[in-house]
Parts: structure tokens; C-alpha cells; sequence
């Protein structure tokens, strides 16, 4: 597959090691760091241009993931909570980059929710990862908003408030790009990875991401051994890029393709279950009876490729805003000259 | 009792908002601007949409006064409401256009003015067929009565209504009928006692035009390059972003593909659209957004962050009456203090302070350069009176200066620098350079953060470079001091001065004529920024007595004099306040001044 | 080089978090303290959680100095990473314990130190069996190794090892053979060359116990009776109301049945933390949330409403050093001025500024009577240092004093009044009466809001309405200065003085004994709160020159008193400012004063 | 039925009058004035008590409501998008309050999601109303973000973005009480405001209100006009106060039965359409299938009783805490003792 063939050097011609970037200052085993090698895989397979990558997030140990890739690109490490509006603006200044958004579930369920779901509300062309280890890492294992009721912390306290399913929430809202996946499971997550940054509007993906240190213990929904024990595959997901001249080959029937606009595709192929993913009710469905299951459903929950971004709403200019000159942006002096004269 | 001259008064039409009122009032100042007389409309609304009290001053002077007029010559009653204390905010001597039906009694007796009792309702009923529209038409049917009380000739009433109804010409003719039923009224039943005329006068209004700051403003963002603002509505300064939206629907828009080069985008709320604003700019975008106290105080943890990551912003806050939600509709100066060291910790932004339209235009314009020169937000405060009210200007003049970027390094400049560090400071003025994302070069990406930070923006703890960057910041702040619009100064070696910022200008203007008139003379300094410049304390200096006049309770830019001033000059400052909602008029500075000079030993502040 | 005494050094440990050194660090701290020696920890931490430097500095001195020591006698070095900077951070004359595999070459090199190098790893290797625990006991071995160095009894660390880990008895015995392990090591290898040494002394410890100021200021609201908290997890306030959560689990619970006497509430942001603190005032309780800068930014628009609405709220701000997110795990003083005057338009708080343990929990008592008292939210800022590290301290007094729930009206004081406004100032102090929601009776309700209001709590845009609320406000924030925590005022009728407020005392404590023996004679008053009490202008009256000593950038408490102060004492003012994020040591208060006190005409500002 | 009963006292023994308020300042015709009508005979009928009755709301001609209803109780007019906050506060310090929460669609919807969305959550008892007009009416008529695509302002211009579904949003969060209904529909909407005062947690009440001066033209679906032609009507609610006296007279199979822990009840009447209130899953594909069928759906979208509320789950004492003196909330002289000895 695409995304798993040995090359030295990718689609744009850069080897592996550019993607990389400074050592990690989390803990070792955190699963925030995993999602880092595979963010770089999948960085490097999609061939994305460092200099127009814009790494963002808000605040968090999960937050601080985009110092440790793609040292070249720029970093923005926001404030808590408040990296959607950022990301928005940015994109709104310069729709040539590519917008990564790295948050957690703290600074997106808590603090950031309202900015997130504006941010889906404008289908603002990023993607948007959670890492989602249900507590809050940084400031020492307090439950965050994503935490299941009943699930405990290290000191046994239970969570006795409604879990928020960034997920869930995201596809309520009218998100067009939503998928569940698991630090762990590099598999599915480099090519869901790479779907997300084909996909032109906001791609959501939360990724269960165990905290070592703080929530990985018997009795936490967010542990390594529970997610391993529920997790639920909708399917296998595979990425082909578009300019790739690969032969996919699946007997009919037994895969659903989803094309992107640049001709990128994503085969998700079944597994036991039939699952539509551009069916908005069944995925709400899904969520639900597979949560009150105590199953942790994983993979593309939900796709619509249809929908225009918020760069393309707002009709802006092919090139970015950020380099248009006084000629392009000043009124001429002849209608100055009639403006002033009424 | 003073016999008030020919063009030298102040109507006040009380109304009840949503009535309407608000196109006759229009209609009227016009007809009066027609005449080459010298208008400044004040309005003063309630906060509700419909029904409640609202006043629409019309002050007229041959000197061109553009503040406030406390004493009302001319009261048009329309709201029984405040019919009842109206009548004795006029003074004596004045006149009083009412209601027929309004009951005379209690305080609303006067024998020191003249009345003109108007059938409004009745003539209305009689001669305008039912329906919504008859209750907007009332309003009309004083400006006839008015133009036959004062002198101003039907034609030039009917060129006004043309001008207000540009939109809408049918509505002319029935406008004009309700002018013609006050006219007619008045000329059968009225027969004039009172001193009160319009005359036509020339040389006083030639070339001028009627504009709102808010919308001078919003012509400084389109002319200054603004191509992402991030709003979200508040009173008063809604108004600034709709119109940057209506100029950019014309001018920023290809005809052909309606490609916009710019985006305007409605935000949740004000922590986002800061939010969109740091991020647009942090990505090179020239990048603004407008609010009022509350929304200022919602920016505050991303101002600190922009101040401390350097990356420019341009924020405007039209302030009204604070603290809290306060009086929406009211104006004040009172975000001064708080707007220039928004934010926890160690924080001092730059805050441009226009008085005029004119500068409402060329700050805003101006506002996008020094936030890039200095990549730091930056402040553009006005306040209700200035960004709402219409007022009397000279055509803001065509820019000549190209855009001043600031110091960013393009591919080109990075293939020519061995090395270089988002936080250096090169040139010792404290400004470092940037890169923009997206600049094709290996080593133009860096790190943004909120966090502690080298010269290379690589995350630090260390003791000596939390200090160092934190000096730095220190020393482009004072950078800027020579940089920003300078203080205004008007000096003739008299001993006293006053010293404003904003709006208060107007008042003062007018407060410095009448206080000649009583003998005392005043210098005079406007701040038009901060941080301080040199030149303002060079002025104290010069002076024994400064009066610094501000419209908020707590004196603020007094406070920030006495902090930053050298200490010897302290003692000369006196604090002259005013924050009653309305705007400052010249009383509010000739009574404390006349008083204060009259006995210089017994200045206390 | 000074030959230092006995029971007079500094320790530092070099290690990395979450290797588990803090208990050895305190084990070590605690043997100390049973040896009847004064200590004073100080931990400089990293804002992550595993991996990164962190340094434990213990400060040991017969005078009981609190205050961090520049100079480090005795460095413990167990962190690679940083082994070639904290060797030359040693003083001349001084000690380096480290592992024996460290380079020895660079800066390292230095012949004014003892080293003593040890085989940690080698050590831990042999004789620990493999797994998690080793990389934690290896900390324990340096313990046995600095107490065979300084003279401290296995006993004495028993002891001390046994108060530690009192919860799992189980691991006294593997620490205790890691410690032998460090004693065995010594004895065979060493052989002391160097001078420092512990004694056990009497006198100087007897009844101290060690408490962190977040911990006493959640005792403080325990025994202030509050009983609603929402907060938001933030470094470095978090453990104020994790302390309070869990001295509410053992003494607000109601055994049998399980209900509790308070709610806590984990709130999605400050903007909702502030805001259920705000509406449980309303609602009569005692309400309190804890954060640290940033959060203090995000309150602004609700703190605003609560001066302005006249709501009690007690706000704890655990300074750490900003702007923005700054240094998390640094200290500074730099959110005075802010919280001062927090919020749009013109503000200003009641703010207590604790510097000791005892402090934290009376102020934080206090807070509670003087919101409600006032009306009006009250904030207790403490900083990193005082909140997180550990103290020793005299146990705390139990409150002699009832609760002071200020002017509430109950249905029996409504009954006998026949009208009553909430906004009424009926005592001259500026304080208004109000009654609580669920008040059984029909005069008892009013509306709040942010909006502006009457003395019936009626809306109104009147100006005067609108300015004789805002002179109620002043008159309120004035009736306070005198019942606020007074100045702390040390005088020997010296010209010159140190003034200063919350932690940096204790550095004063130390640079006033080391002045005097430079034969610098000092006064000193200390702030203990906002607004100023009148004391403060007399003391400064009757000094020539006065330090304002503070731990911010921008000189915040002296830039509040050149704005506050009669102008004539303006000039004796000189601001002396420490921001580097660590604590101020007294160095950094000698160094300016020996400058200008010796030179005292040479003295600028 | 219990609710149109003519009565001159209610339950409680006090007349009409002492439920109105002063005045309203809204414009003639708005929405939001109807509603306080209805507020008036919802709370007179089920005998709210004036004194335990605290009215809150944010920032708005919606939030202005209070003002308008039950004079001699507490009003707290907060801060925009900020209410939810202060009315968790208000009830966990005394929880004998009766919190009735009027908001708007501004205020909840965009400001206000995350403090909507937590409170929520939480189960906060409390009343909380979205008298939704779909635009800012105090700030003159911008669009809001319940919006509904391709709604149009005044000048025109339509709404490009996806429309926030409070009661959707509700739903797919946790919500334990879910209604909509309209401003001019006063027999939908009593029985549905004193269901809501019976139920014990969050009782949200999307209530549509045209804003006669802003969007209530032709384009807007929001308008008297649009409503009155879309509205689907559920069910026909009929709400039975525990303390009456009433035999509930239905046919088995058609009506729904809804009893709350304090006796009273709610019976769901059908009309045209099978539909379970307490079915979550239906309830979210009801709203988006309606929604894209153009039918504004009103009625009891959604209700569990079960789920305790904050207070509850917080094991507060029966009484206010508010009220709590030095015996009850400080540290015993021996206690304090003790811990100072360690
Ligand atoms: C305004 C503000 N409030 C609080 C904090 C403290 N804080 C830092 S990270 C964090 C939570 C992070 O949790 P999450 O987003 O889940 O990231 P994780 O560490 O779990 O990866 C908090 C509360 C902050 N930095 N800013
Ligand atoms: C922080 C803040 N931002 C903006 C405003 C201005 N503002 C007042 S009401 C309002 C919108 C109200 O809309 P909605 O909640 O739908 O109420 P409606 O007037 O439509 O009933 C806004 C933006 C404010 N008061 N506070
Ligand atoms: S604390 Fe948890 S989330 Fe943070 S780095 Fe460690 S393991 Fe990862
Ligand atoms: S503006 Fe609209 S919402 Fe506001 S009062 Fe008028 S009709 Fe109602
Ligand atoms: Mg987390
Ligand atoms: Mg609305």
C-alpha cells in the first residue's frame, strides 16, 4: 500500500528525517508521542511541503507535539483552549498552507469547546487532531470533559459527568470530516492522517492517547489495556495519494471509496460490519449504542466531500492575502476622488 | 440672560427611538448645512430598539463648535414620556415647539420661555392616511415648523429630503407633504417672538462633508490594507465593521469572479475574534478587529499573548460607558488605563488616540504600520461620540506613503544571512525580525509561543533569558515613543495649559475661546498616542499649571502622567474629569479652570 | 572566600522530574529540621512532567533566613544534562557530590571545589534489583551520602524517611537500604576535606511545622466558611483547591450520610469558574475560585461585573511569571497592577497581599468577611513561591472571630422598614444594604445587573444617576482603606526604608541584618493590601528615601504610589525590581541599596 | 385541563398580578414579549413561589425578559453568553431557588456554546429558555449562528454557515430535558414551561421568536410567517401539577405518560406521528431529518427523569448553603488541634 511502500525519499523528493523535529520533552510511553512518529509518516507519505506546513496548537502536553516534527515548518503554540480561531485566521491570511491543528481534550472539550465548534460550524480547511487521553497531562491528571462517567482517576475518584464525544459533537454539528483512531494503531491512523489532509474542510480526528503518568491505570476508560480490550474497528482504512499511479484492488462490494477533490482516495474496506461513512444519522447511531456497549469504535465515522471550505465561502483569492500590495487593496484615486465628493 | 445671535444655538428634538425620528433629524441638520451654517449633530439613544426616550441635539455656531452644547435654546417635545423634564433642561429665554395635546403643568410652566403648541397628532390624522408610515411622517411635520420658525426656505428643505431619501425617491413626495403640513400650520397659526434665525453664511462649510469616525475608521482600514477582520457585534462600534464591509462589497471585490480580496468574518465572540486576528497575523495578513469595553476585556489574555509572541494586531475600541456593560449607548474614555497594559503581567501596548475624523481615518490607516513596524498590537481607541455621531470634515486626502511592512525577511534575505533569530535584537532598537509562514527557505520556520523564549524562539526557563526578553520588550516600547503620531501642541508661553486626548478636544476648543473671553489664556497639548513622547514632558516643562482633561471618573491618563513623568513635574498636573455618559462640554472645563486660575495658590489635584 | 559556619550553607540537588527526587529532597529537608536547624526549601521545577532539569535548593541558616541564597555551597549533581552549568554555579570553596561518570572537563574543572564523586549508577546497579523503583532509590543513596558528609544521624534520616512515606510503610525499608548504600559508599571512600557541617541546635525549630501557602490558604477558606468553589486546574494554584477538596472530604462531610457541607466545582474555563463563583455570591454563599495569571485575564469582564453589581467573590491569584503563559513554574509578582484595577472602564479592587503562611490562611479568612462586607470581589495574591514551596511555620491560630456577613437584610429588618434600595448608601460609607434570593418577602427582590441602575437597582441612562454611582464606588474603595490588612510598619527613625509587599520580605529580612552589618541602617514598612492605607503616606512622610522593592518588570506597586500619594512624597521614591522568575534573594536588594545609600545625592529613579 | 383552568389564586394562593413585572421595552410584536406571557401564566399556574424564584439571563432583548415577569423576585442580568455560569453558582449555593434561565440565540449559541454545553453536562436544575429569533436582535439583526442556511438578512445577504441545533446539540450531549416550541404557540408552550419547572436537572426550551424590526421578512426562517407554515407539531402536551386533584383521562397507546419525582406529570398527546420523548437516538434523527425536510419540529423532542442533577450528584444538604454558619463549616477546636500537631 501507498503509505507503507520502503522509499528514501518521498513525492516531493525530501527524505524522511526533514519531517522530524526537536526531542520530546513528554513522558516516556506517553501515547502523544506515538502519534508523533505517526504524524511524521504520514507527513512524509502525503509529501507535504515543510515551509507551508503550519503546525498549531493550543495548551497542553498534547500541545506541545508540534516541536517534535517538521522542525523547518512554522509552530504556533496558542493559548489554552483558543487555537481554532487562530488556525481560522491564519488560513483566512494564507490559504496556501496547510493547517495542522494538534490539541487535547482539555483544550478542546473544556476550555475550547466553543471555538471548536465554530470552527466546524465554518468548515475552516485544517485538521484538527485531539489527542485525547481524557484528563488534563500538563497540570497533573484532573478529568477533562471527555472523561466516561465512571472512569477513575488515580486516586480512585470517579467521573460522575456526562462524557462530551468530540466526535459525536463534531458530526451533531454538521462536520464533514470526522474519524476516531487510537495512538496506538498506526495502521489506521497514518492513512486516516493522510485522508485528513487531502480532505478540504475541517477533518476531525480524536485519538485515544493514554496519559503513562496520570490515567493509565485499571479503572480508567484511557488506559492502553482498555482501549486495546474495546476497541472497535469500523473498518481498514487505506490512503491512495492522487498523484500516485496506484491500482486499487478490492472486489466490489467489499470496500466503500471515498474521493477527494485533488483525486486522493481512501479505500475503507470492510471488516465484520457493514458501516456507511457518509451516512450522518447512522454514525450519530453508532456512537451512541457502541458508547452505551462500552465499545470504542475507531475509523472514518463520517466523511461528506462536498461541502465548500470557508476560504472558498468567503470567495478569497486563489494566492494568499497576506502578500496582496497596495494596488490590489487600495481604492483607486478616481473612485477615492467621488467618494469624497458625496 | 444673554440675546442669543443669528446661527448660534442649539435645538434639542426629544423623541421616542424607532418612531422614525432619526431621518427628520437628519433632514433638518442638512437643510441647516445647506444654508453654509455650521452644524454638529449629537444623538443621544437609549439601548432598546423601540420605544424608549431619545434626544437629537443640533448645535449651530458660527465659531463651527463641534462638542456638546449644554444650554438647549430650542426644544422640539415629541415624547410625552419626558415632556415633563425636558421643557426645564431648556434655558431661559429659550423656546419650546410641543405637542398641543401635552398637559401644561408643574415644572413644564415657565414664564421665561417661548411655546409653540403644534396639533402633530391631529394634523397628521387628518391629513396622512393611516398606517405605519403616518407615524414616521409626524416627524416630518416638525421640520416644517421648524423651517418656517427659523427661516429655511422650502427648496432647500426639499434638496435635503432628496438627499435622505436618495435610495428610496418615492418616499420624497410624501416627506415633502408632511414638511408642507408644519409649514402651512405655521405660517396660518404661529406668529414669531423669539430671537432664534437662520442665515445663510459663506466660507464656513465650503468643501466639507458630514462623516462618522466609524466609518473613517473602516476608509483607514481599506486604504491601510486590512485583508482579515474578525468582528463581533457590540454598540458603538458595530458600525465600524459594517462598514469596512460595505466599502469592501464595493471596492474589494472583482466584478467579473466576485473574488474578495479580503475576508470579513463574524466571529463567536471576542476571544475568537482575536483569536483571528493574531493567527491572520502571525500569517502576514494585515489583520484588524472592533469592539467595546466588554470585548476588550474578553481580548485580554490574547493581547498579553500577541505583546509577548510579537506579532502584529490592530484593535479598535469604541468606547462607551464602563465599567461592566454600563451604558451601551453612552460615552466615556475610560478603557484608557486598562487598553494599555491589557493583560496579566508585564504588558504596555501602543494605543493611538484620534480626536477628529480626519485622524479616525489616518490613525486606523496608520495603525497597520506600527503594528507591523513594532509587531505588537495595537490600540485605536475612540469612543461613541466620535464613531457615531455625524460630524462636519474636510475630504480625507488620498494616502501617498506606500505600506511600512516592517522588518520581514523573505527567502531572498534569509539566502543572504548565514544565521539569523526570530528575537534578536539587530538593530538595538529592540525590533527583531520575522519570517512569514510559507516563505520558502529552510531556515525560515520558527516557533511561536506564549512560553519563555531565546533570541532563536527556542523554548526557554532560563533566569537570565526570561529577563532579557522581557528588557527587550521594554526597550521597543520606547522605541515607539518617537514613532507614533505626536503629541499636538498649541503654544503661546501662557503659564497655564491643558492637556487632552480624544474628543475632549472639541470642548476644549470651544473652552479656551470663552475662557480668552474671560481673560484667562491657556496653552495647550494633545496627546495623540501612546507611549508618551519626549516632546510632551519637554512642554510640561514649559509649564506651571497643566490641566488634564478626560472623560472617565478615576483621571487615567492623569495616572499614567504621574507615573511616567519625570518627578519635578508631577506637581503641575491637575486632574479635570468628566463621565456623566454625555459627552464633555466647554463648561465642564471652564468652571473648574476659571475657578483654579482665578486662585492659582489654592490648586489642590 | 568566607569560611562559612556550621548549619550556614546552601544544598542544591540537580536531578530530573519525575525520577522521583522530590522525596529524597524532602527527606533530606526533614532530617534537617529534626536536627533543630532552620531550613528553607526552595524547588525550581520545569513545566512538563518527566524528564526535564529541576533543582532542589535547601536553604540551611541559624537566622532562619526563608529567602532563596544566591550562593550554592553544596551541589548535589544527579542530572547529566545540566552537569556542565551547575558545577560553575558552585560558590568558590564549595562542594560538588556527583556521579563518579561524569565528564570532568570544561567549566567543570574548577580547583576552588571539593569534589566527591560517586558511582550512583554503579552503585544502584550491584546492589537494587532491576525495575521502576531503582531509578527513584537511586536519589535515596545520595541522602545516606550527604548525611555521612554533613554529620546526620541514620537515625535522624530514619526517622525522617518514616514521616515520609507514612502512607506505605512498606518502602521505609528500600529506602532506608538505598540510604545505607550512600552512607556504606561514604564512609569507605571519602574522606572529608570540606568545612560544612550540621549541628544539632535547640531554640530555633521548637513547635514549626512545614506548610505550603496554598495549603494554608485552603485552610483559610475552610475556616472563612466558604462553601462554594469552582476553579480550573492551572500551575502553580492548582493545589490550593486540591488542598481544599481534600481538607472538605475529611471535615465537610457528614459521615453518616455522606452530604457535604460545600460544593467544588471543576469548571470548563475561568470564564465559567468566575462566573459560578459570582452567581453563588448573588446567592448569599461564601464563593471562591483560585488560578494564576492567565485565568486572571479571563475574569477581567465578570470581575468588572462584580465591582460594578456590587457581588461578593474572593479570587486567589498564584502569581507565576507572565505576560501570557510566560513561565509556569516560575514566580513572579507581576499581576498587582492588573488585578488592581481589573476589567474595562474605571475599576478598582480590594487586594490582599499575604508573605507568609500565616498569612495565607488569616487573609484568606479575611477575604471572605471583607466581600461580603464590601460587596465586591476581593483578591488574595500569592505567588509561586509562597504557594508551592514549603515553609516552616508556627501552627495556625483557630479563628476567635464569628463570620462578618456584612449589610444583609433578612424578611424580620425588611418588615421594619417601610422602604428600602439596594443601592442606597444609607451609612455614608459608600457600602449599600442587600438582601438574598429566596428571601421570604415581597420587598426583598431586585434586579442585578451590569447595566447602569438607581438606588432602587432600577435601569437608567440618566447621566447623573450614572455618575453618582460611580462616586458611591469611590467612596466605598476609600471607606476600605481603613479596614483593609494595615501596613506592617518596622521603624528606627532611619531616613532611608525599604517598603515592599508578599514574598519579597523575607529576602528583605535577610538584606536589612547584612545592610546594618554594612552599617545601612533601613526602616521598612510592608503592604499587606489595596488601596492604601493612609499609614503608608505618613510613614513615607517620614522617610527621605523610600525602596519600593518588587518582583515584576514594570515596577507595579511603585508606579500604584506615584499615582496614589500626596505628589510631595513622590521624589522619595526609588524602585528596585527583581524579574528574572526565580525568587528574590537578597543580593538582589543589597546591591542598589549599598549603591544609592552610599551615594545617596547620585540616587535616580 | 389543569393549566386552562380559570382561577383567580393559583396553587399557592396568589393572584396573576403578583406574576407580572414592569413594563416591557421590546418593540411592539417581538416574540419575546409573547413569551413572557406565556412565562406569566406557566409560573402563576404552577404556583412558583415569588420569593424562591430567581429570574437570570445574559445579554439581549431576549435577556431583557426577566425584567418583564414576577417583580417581587431576584433578577440577575448577567453577562452576554455568560448565564449558565452564574446559574449553576446561584443553585449550588441554595438550591431551594427555583433558577429559570432566559437566554437567546446569540447569547447561547455563540457566545454562550461552551458555558450552554457544560451546563448541560452538569444537569444543572435549571429552567433555561433560547428565545430564538435566529439573528442579534439588540445589536441590530447580524445573524446568529442558529442561523439556518440560506436564511437571509434584511439587506438580503444569505447565511452561508451551518445552523447550530441547540436542541440537537442538547440531545447529543447528555441532555435530560429537550423541548421547542414557539412563541406564538402558548397551548404547545405552558404545559411545556411547568414540565420543565417539575423536571429535576436541565430543562432546555428552544423556543422560536421572531424579531418583528429584524427577521421576520420574506427569506428569513424565522419569521411568524415561515413558523407558522413549518411547524410540525410532536405531540399535544398537557402538563398535570402533582398537588391537583385531576384523573388524566386517554385511550392506552395515545397519549405518552411522563411522571417527574415531585408527582406531576406530563401526557404527551399523539397527533399524526408515533414519537418516543424518550428515545435520544430517534430524537437526534427526528431534528436532522425534519430540518432537512424544511419542517421546524416542536414539542417534548426529549426527556429522561432518572438522571440525578448536580446538586444531587454533589450530595449537598437539603437546605442552602448559603445559610451554613461557623458551627457548620469550621474545624473543630479538637480537629484543628490534631492537624496542627502533625
Ligand atoms: C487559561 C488557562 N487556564 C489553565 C491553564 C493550565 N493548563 C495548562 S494545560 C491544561 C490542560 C491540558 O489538558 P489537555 O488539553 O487534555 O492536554 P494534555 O496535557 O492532557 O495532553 C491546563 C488546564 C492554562 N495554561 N491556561
Ligand atoms: C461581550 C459582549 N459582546 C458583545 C455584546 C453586544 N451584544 C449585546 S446583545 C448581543 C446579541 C444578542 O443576541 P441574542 O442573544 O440572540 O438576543 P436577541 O437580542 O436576539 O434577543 C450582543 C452581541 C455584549 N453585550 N457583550
Ligand atoms: S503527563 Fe501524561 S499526557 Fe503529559 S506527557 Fe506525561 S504521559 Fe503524556
Ligand atoms: S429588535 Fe427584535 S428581538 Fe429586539 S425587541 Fe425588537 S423585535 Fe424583539
Ligand atoms: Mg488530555
Ligand atoms: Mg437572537
Amino acid at each position: 500500500m501507498a503509505s507503507d511502500a520502503p522509499v528514501n525519499v518521498n513525492l516531493i523528493g525530501l527524505t524522511r528525517d526533514v519531517y522530524k523535529g526537536l526531542p520530546t520533552t513528554l513522558c516516556a510511553g506517553c501515547g502523544h508521542n506515538s502519534i508523533t512518529n505517526h504524524l511524521i509518516k504520514a507527513l512524509f507519505d502525503f509529501g507535504v511541503q515543510p515551509h507551508l506546513l503550519a503546525k498549531m496548537s493550543g495548551i497542553g502536553c498534547s500541545s506541545k507535539t508540534p516541536a517534535y516534527f517538521v522542525d523547518q515548518a512554522h509552530g504556533f503554540n496558542s493559548l489554552h483552549g483558543r487555537m481554532p480561531s487562530a488556525a481560522t485566521g491564519a488560513k483566512l491570511a494564507n490559504r496556501e498552507l496547510v493547517v495542522l491543528g494538534i490539541s487535547g481534550d482539555g483544550d478542546t472539550a473544556s476550555i475550547g469547546l466553543g471555538q471548536y465548534c465554530h470552527m466546524i460550524r465554518r468548515n475552516v480547511d485544517v485538521t484538527y487532531l485531539v489527542e485525547n487521553n481524557g484528563c488534563y497531562g500538563l497540570t497533573k491528571g484532573q478529568f477533562s470533559a471527555t472523561a466516561d462517567v465512571g472512569s477513575t482517576m488515580k486516586n480512585g475518584r470517579p467521573n460522575e459527568y456526562e462524557v462530551i464525544d468530540v466526535c459525536g459533537l463534531a458530526i451533531e454539528l454538521g462536520a464533514t470530516f470526522v474519524a476516531r483512531s487510537f495512538s496506538g494503531d498506526g495502521k489506521q491512523l497514518v492513512p486516516l492522517l493522510q485522508a485528513a489532509f487531502a480532505h478540504k474542510g475541517t477533518a476531525i480526528l480524536d485519538i485515544v492517547s493514554p496519559c503513562v503518568t496520570f490515567n493509565d491505570h485499571v479503572g480508567s476508560t484511557k488506559s492502553y489495556a482498555y482501549v486495546k480490550e474495546h476497541d472497535v474497528l469500523l473498518h481498514a482504512p487505506d490512503f491512495i495519494k492522487a498523484s500516485k499511479e496506484v491500482t486499487v484492488d478490492y472486489e466490489p462490494g467489499t470496500a466503500q471509496e471515498i474521493d477527494f477533490e485533488d483525486g486522493s482516495k481512501v479505500i475503507l474496506r470492510k471488516l465484520e460490519r457493514e458501516y456507511d461513512a457518509t451516512d450522518r444519522i447512522a454514525a450519530l447511531e453508532t456512537i451512541h449504542k457502541t458508547r452505551e456497549a462500552g465499545e470504542l469504535v475507531t475509523g472514518l465515522l463520517f466523511i461528506q466531500t462536498a461541502t465548500p471550505d470557508l476560504s472558498t465561502r468567503e470567495k478569497l483569492p486563489a494566492g494568499p492575502l497576506a502578500r496582496l500590495d497596495e494596488a490590489a487593496l487600495r481604492i483607486s484615486r478616481d473612485d477615492w476622488a467621488t467618494l469624497m465628493a458625496t | 440672560m444673554t440675546v442669543p445671535r443669528a446661527n448660534d444655538f442649539t435645538i434639542r428634538v426629544a423623541t421616542i427611538n424607532g418612531s422614525g425620528s432619526q431621518s427628520s433629524n437628519l433632514v433638518l441638520t442638512n437643510a441647516i448645512f445647506r444654508l453654509g451654517i455650521p452644524v454638529a449633530p449629537k444623538n443621544v439613544f437609549p439601548s432598546n430598539i423601540e420605544g424608549l426616550p431619545t434626544w437629537f441635539d443640533v448645535r449651530i455656531s458660527p465659531e463651527a463648535y463641534k462638542c456638546r452644547s449644554r444650554d438647549i435654546d430650542l426644544l422640539v417635545a415629541l415624547n410625552p414620556a419626558t415632556w415633563a423634564t425636558d421643557v426645564p433642561s431648556v434655558k431661559p429665554g429659550g423656546v419650546v415647539v410641543h405637542e398641543a395635546a401635552y398637559p401644561m403643568n408643574g415644572d413644564v410652566v415657565r414664564d421665561d420661555l417661548t411655546y409653540y403648541p403644534i396639533p402633530f397628532a391631529q394634523i397628521a390624522k387628518e391629513h396622512i392616511e393611516a398606517g405605519d408610515l403616518r407615524k414616521y411622517l409626524v416627524n416630518m411635520i416638525y421640520v416644517g415648523v421648524l423651517a418656517e420658525l427659523l427661516g429655511i426656505s422650502p427648496e432647500i428643505i426639499e434638496a435635503s429630503v432628496r438627499g435622505q431619501f436618495k435610495s428610496k425617491p418615492k418616499a420624497v413626495d410624501t416627506n415633502m407633504k408632511a414638511v408642507g403640513l408644519g409649514i402651512a400650520y405655521a405660517k396660518e397659526h404661529l406668529t414669531k417672538t423669539d430671537p432664534y434665525r437662520l442665515e445663510p453664511m459663506t466660507g464656513k462649510t465650503d468643501g466639507l462633508m458630514f462623516m462618522d469616525g466609524n466609518r473613517a475608521a473602516a476608509l483607514g482600514c481599506v486604504m491601510g490594507g486590512c485583508t482579515v477582520a474578525a468582528w463581533y457585534p457590540i454598540t458603538p462600534s458595530s458600525s465600524l465593521c459594517e462598514s469596512f464591509i460595505a466599502l469592501c462589497d464595493k471596492y474589494r471585490v472583482d466584478p467579473e469572479t466576485g473574488v474578495k480580496n479580503v475576508a470579513i468574518i463574524q466571529a463567536e465572540d471576542e476571544l475568537a475574534s482575536i483569536g483571528m486576528v493574531i493567527g491572520a497575523g502571525w500569517a502576514g495578513a494585515r489583520a484588524m478587529t472592533s469592539t467595546s469595553g466588554p470585548g476588550i476585556s474578553l481580548m485580554a489574555e490574547y493581547v498579553g499573548y500577541a505583546y509577548f509572541a510579537e506579532i502584529p494586531a490592530v484593535i479598535f475600541d469604541v468606547q462607551r460607558a464602563g465599567p461592566s456593560t454600563g451604558l451601551p449607548t453612552r460615552t466615556m474614555q475610560a478603557d484608557l488605563a486598562f487598553a494599555y497594559a491589557l493583560g496579566h503581567g508585564d504588558t504596555k501596548h501602543i494605543v493611538l488616540l484620534p480626536a477628529t475624523i480626519e485622524e479616525s481615518y489616518e490613525f486606523a490607516m496608520q495603525a497597520f504600520d506600527l503594528a507591523d513596524r513594532f509587531q505588537t498590537p495595537v490600540f485605536v481607541l475612540l469612543d461613541l461620540d466620535l464613531g457615531m455621531n455625524a460630524w462636519l470634515t474636510q475630504p480625507l486626502a488620498y494616502p501617498e506613503k506606500r505600506f511600512d511592512r516592517g522588518k520581514v525577511l523573505s527567502a531572498e534575505d534569509l539566502n543572504k544571512l548565514e544565521s539569523w533569530g526570530r528575537y534578536r535584537d539587530v538593530d538595538g532598537d529592540g525590533i527583531p525580525y520575522r519570517t512569514l509562514p510559507g516563505t520558502n527557505h529552510p531556515n525560515a520556520g520558527f516557533f511561536t509561543r506564549g512560553t519563555g523564549h531565546d533570541e532563536q524562539a527556542r523554548y526557554s526557563e532560563l533566569p537570565d533569558v526570561w529577563q532579557r526578553g522581557l528588557d527587550r520588550l521594554v526597550r521597543k516600547h520606547d522605541t515607539a515613543r518617537n514613532v507614533v503620531p505626536a503629541p499636538i501642541l498649541e503654544e503661546n508661553g501662557h503659564p497655564a495649559a491643558i492637556l487632552a486626548f480624544g474628543t475632549s478636544h472639541h470642548a476644549i476648543v470651544e473652552a479656551r475661546e470663552r475662557l480668552h473671553q474671560d481673560g484667562v489664556e491657556t496653552d495647550y497639548a494633545r496627546i495623540c498616542a501612546l507611549p508618551l513622547s519626549p516632546d510632551l514632558a519637554a512642554f510640561i516643562g514649559r509649564h506651571e499649571r497643566v490641566y488634564v482633561v478626560e472623560q472617565n471618573r478615576d483621571g487615567q491618563l492623569y495616572g499614567i502622567l504621574r507615573q511616567e513623568l519625570p518627578t519635578h513635574l508631577i506637581s503641575r498636573l491637575h486632574s479635570v474629569r468628566h463621565y456623566n455618559g454625555v459627552p464633555i462640554d466647554a463648561h465642564a472645563i471652564i468652571d473648574p479652570l476659571l475657578e483654579a486660575e482665578r486662585a492659582p495658590a489654592v490648586v489642590a489635584e
